[in-house]
């Protein structure tokens, strides 16, 4: 979930902004040096397939529908560093295009969804053993739960809800949403792998 | 019965912008129909409304069927759409995968599915294509595997968006004898005037979401008035040089 | 070209839209947080609510002097109110009465309003200009650009691909379709990398080097 | 002096499929060439090597200048392209940055991008288009603004691939116009025959990555037998009814 601007308080906001930053100035120094003339146009247009991935509204079996993340996933296929920068652009984008989440909480927002998804969902990638199924699958759930017990700790830690109901509502939600996201990963990988095993092979800052 | 039937059909984005406005028109059964005018027009957009695609106002029917919210699928089921850009309706792993992706929907058994698959691609001229993956084929492959998974749903109406578009010329006129060949009602979207002038029986102008005229092919696409007003051109063989 | 509408308020013209960008955007950032240290600070104080009214009037100054609908501005607004509601919902759950709900929808409806008016006031390559000012890291600001160009293509291109699966499949299953949203998407990574390696073709003919 | 000098030109895909063979031609500043063949014959492969952007064996000059590795920077300032998609080559958030790319580097100061800017969207009858988005542009509107992109930069030669594809017939003629008002060597790979006929003083036909045949237009286009084993056909204009 996207937490807006207002649900956080300053403590919260100082603390996310600055675990945020120390991911992302490595992030964007690491990407600079490894930057080809070719990655840049790739690196826009991959940013704006994983906000339209976002957009898109993904059925859960058994009614109502959720939206990816897709931090893995990009992480998977560009690099963790690179999807990153990604998924902090695309969080920028959905707070300014749509309100999803606010201007001081993308700290916090981004620390939920991008430095779990991509840099820990990464490592855990590169650390597992088994199938490429498996191995993006593992972190795409994981994450996401993650990124829900995170979203409850910061609005418990701000005051704005209690850790009583908080904390089990939300890991619930991002649990189911966590199962989508990973049938969702595996699946698009899967089909790359058939269609254009290439692109399984690209590059990874 | 009148193959479709619309009535007052209106359709607006969610901008504001009116892209439909006031259609109505009826196309008998077993006729071609034509639709022309410049891009932008809404050809697009009144295609998808008779597949109740878009959230439109008015009426539309099909074989008689009133098209709702609630039966749409049914009527669905009875369309067959060949997309403008192949690779919009292409998307699994395998052709036959892509041909027979809804049969089962349409109730048939796998073993109808295998042979449907097998015919269908057979009359496009595309034997043994099944395990080859479409992002692999050639841009006039691709354009009659679409063919074949329309055909393939024994569609009583089928929808042609630019069908013609990107082919070479002779992978245009080939395509162009395939559709003639097809026993089905028709409706054609397309900038080609030439194809409207061999295939089709109606034509419809419109333009800025209106119908402009109506007519058989003929005499619409001699109009020379008609035609330059809507942005479009007497094709060279009704020219008098 | 469907999807255009999304940010067409920012392409009307007003003294608000006129403004210098930079202005806008330190606006919008000083006044949002502002907002969040007062009402953390003071919300035991009985003057909070005036200066929450305060400042709700002097944004609804700022929407009539843009002359943008207010009821487009309520719409994109109200995209936080299920938040609101189940932030609420979780505090009566808990037994524990909101104690400070009041402050808190003051505060993030405020926050969001004032979102709403920059973006709705400023265009997207104004905002890129005052990230560049800003000393903002290039790969961020020409990440974003790319992204702005070319997501109305994609939603377009995922909105025609999902119309082709509806034409087709008459069932019923959720599983079936979250399979094919699924492939849909890996097909969007396929063509939004085909389509990144054409766009580097036309940036090399205009004499692009990656400076 | 030659404006395109190509000469055992050969590029094959990583794959190993071989998609230009031997060719070689030149053409003479000043003239329009037609490159015409079915759907993958190579002409965008063909298209893309002139410009360095394949890693071709063989030669290719441009003005006399050969295009190698070291000095494909300075061959391609002299060469404009428009692209077959025209969402491909407006990158940038405004037609005005689209336009200004570029430009500094061949030497313009602030104040001769802004009038290079302003003159060729006017060329184009885009005046005051400066500030939009490509994304609140229609189709026609993008391919003027890929064009009055070409202009800007005053480039010798111009390529061009299918640029009247997806326009209406009225946006293709007005294009068309357009395009015969550039004083340039041109280049241009397309299935519109009729432009073909039009616009160009050369034409060169390619198959299977093959020149099968070069010579006027008229001459080439009116063999029925070369058009047909080349999946083209014989405009109308040119058969005798």
């Amino acid at each position: 979930m996207h937490i807006p601007d207002g649900f956080l308080n300053l403590t919260t906001t100082v603390a996310t902004t600055g675990i945020t930053l120390g991911a992302l100035v490595p992030a964007v120094r690491k990407v600079n040096r490894s930057l080809s003339p070719k990655r840049v146009p790739l690196m826009g247009l991959s940013a704006a397939f994983v906000f339209t991935a976002q957009l898109l509204s993904f059925p859960v079996p058994g009614g109502t529908s959720v939206h990816l993340v897709g931090a893995v996933l990009i992480s998977i296929l560009l690099g963790p560093y690179t999807g990153l920068i990604i998924t902090t652009t695309a969080l920028i984008m959905q707070a300014l295009l749509f309100q999803h989440g606010g201007l001081f909480s993308l700290g916090a927002n981004i620390l939920n969804m991008g430095v779990t998804g991509c840099l820990l969902g990464y490592g855990l990638f590169r650390i597992l053993p088994g199938n490429l199924s498996f191995r993006a699958a593992v972190p795409a759930l994981i994450m996401t739960v993650l990124s829900g017990v995170f979203c409850a700790l910061e609005l418990g830690f701000s005051g704005t809800t209690p850790f009583k109901t908080g904390l089990p509502a939300m890991t619930i939600a991002a649990t189911i949403t966590g199962v989508v996201e990973a049938i969702a990963t595996v699946s698009i990988l899967s089909l790359l792998g058939k269609v254009r095993p290439d692109l399984l092979k690209l590059e990874k800052v | 019965m009148k193959a479709v039937e619309v009535s007052r059909l209106n359709y607006t984005y969610p901008s504001g912008r009116v892209v439909l406005s006031d259609i109505s028109f009826s196309l008998e059964e077993n006729r071609t129909l034509g639709l022309i005018g410049p891009n932008g027009a809404g050809k697009t957009t009144l295609l998808l409304s008779l597949c109740g695609l878009m959230e439109f106002t008015g009426t539309v029917s099909v074989f008689g069927e009133p098209m709702t919210l609630k039966n749409a699928r049914q009527v669905r089921a009875r369309i067959g759409f060949v997309f403008q850009n192949p690779d919009d309706q292409l998307f699994m792993p395998t052709v036959r995968e892509d041909i027979a992706f809804g049969l089962k929907e349409l109730g048939c058994t796998a073993e109808e599915v295998t042979t449907r698959v097998r015919q269908s691609l057979s009359a496009v001229g595309l034997e043994g294509f099944e395990d080859r993956s479409a992002h692999h084929c050639s841009f006039g492959e691709k354009r009659k595997i679409t063919l074949a998974a329309a055909l393939a749903r024994r569609s009583d109406l089928l929808i042609f968006d630019e069908p013609t578009r990107e082919l070479d010329p002779g992978g245009r006129r080939e395509f162009m004898g395939m559709m003639r060949e097809i026993k089905a009602t028709k409706i054609i979207a397309t900038h080609d005037l030439d194809l409207v002038l061999e295939l089709c029986t109606d034509v419809l102008v419109i333009n800025g979401g209106q119908i402009i005229a109506r007519g058989g092919p003929k005499d619409l696409l001699s109009n020379r008035d008609l035609m330059i007003s809507n942005r479009l051109e007497v094709p060279y063989r009704l020219r008098d040089t | 070209m469907r999807h255009a509408f999304i940010d067409k308020y920012a392409y009307r013209d007003s003294p608000v839209h006129r403004l210098n960008p930079a202005l806008k955007v330190a606006f919008t950032l000083g006044f949002i947080l502002t907002l969040l240290i007062l009402s953390g600070q003071f919300h035991d104080q009985a003057w909070l609510p005036w200066l929450y009214w305060g400042c709700f009037g002097f944004l609804l100054i700022i929407i009539f002097l843009s002359g943008l609908p207010p009821l487009a501005l309520t719409r994109k607004v109200a995209v936080i109110l299920p938040f609101i509601l189940a932030i609420i919902l979780l505090n009566l759950l808990a037994g524990s009465a909101p104690a400070q709900a009041g402050h808190l929808i003051a505060r993030s409806l405020l926050s969001i309003l004032a979102l709403v008016i920059l973006v709705s006031t400023t265009r997207f390559h104004e905002i890129l200009q005052v990230l560049a000012l800003w000393r903002v890291p290039r790969v961020i600001r020409l990440t974003l650009s790319f992204m702005y160009r070319y997501f109305f293509l994609l939603i377009d291109e995922a909105e025609k691909m999902a119309r082709a699966f509806r034409v087709r499949y008459q069932g019923n299953s959720n599983w079936e379709k979250l399979k094919l949203m699924s492939v849909i998407t890996g097909i969007l990574f396929i063509r939004s990398y085909e389509r990144a390696e054409r766009v580097y073709h036309a940036m090399v003919m205009r004499g692009y080097t990656g400076e």
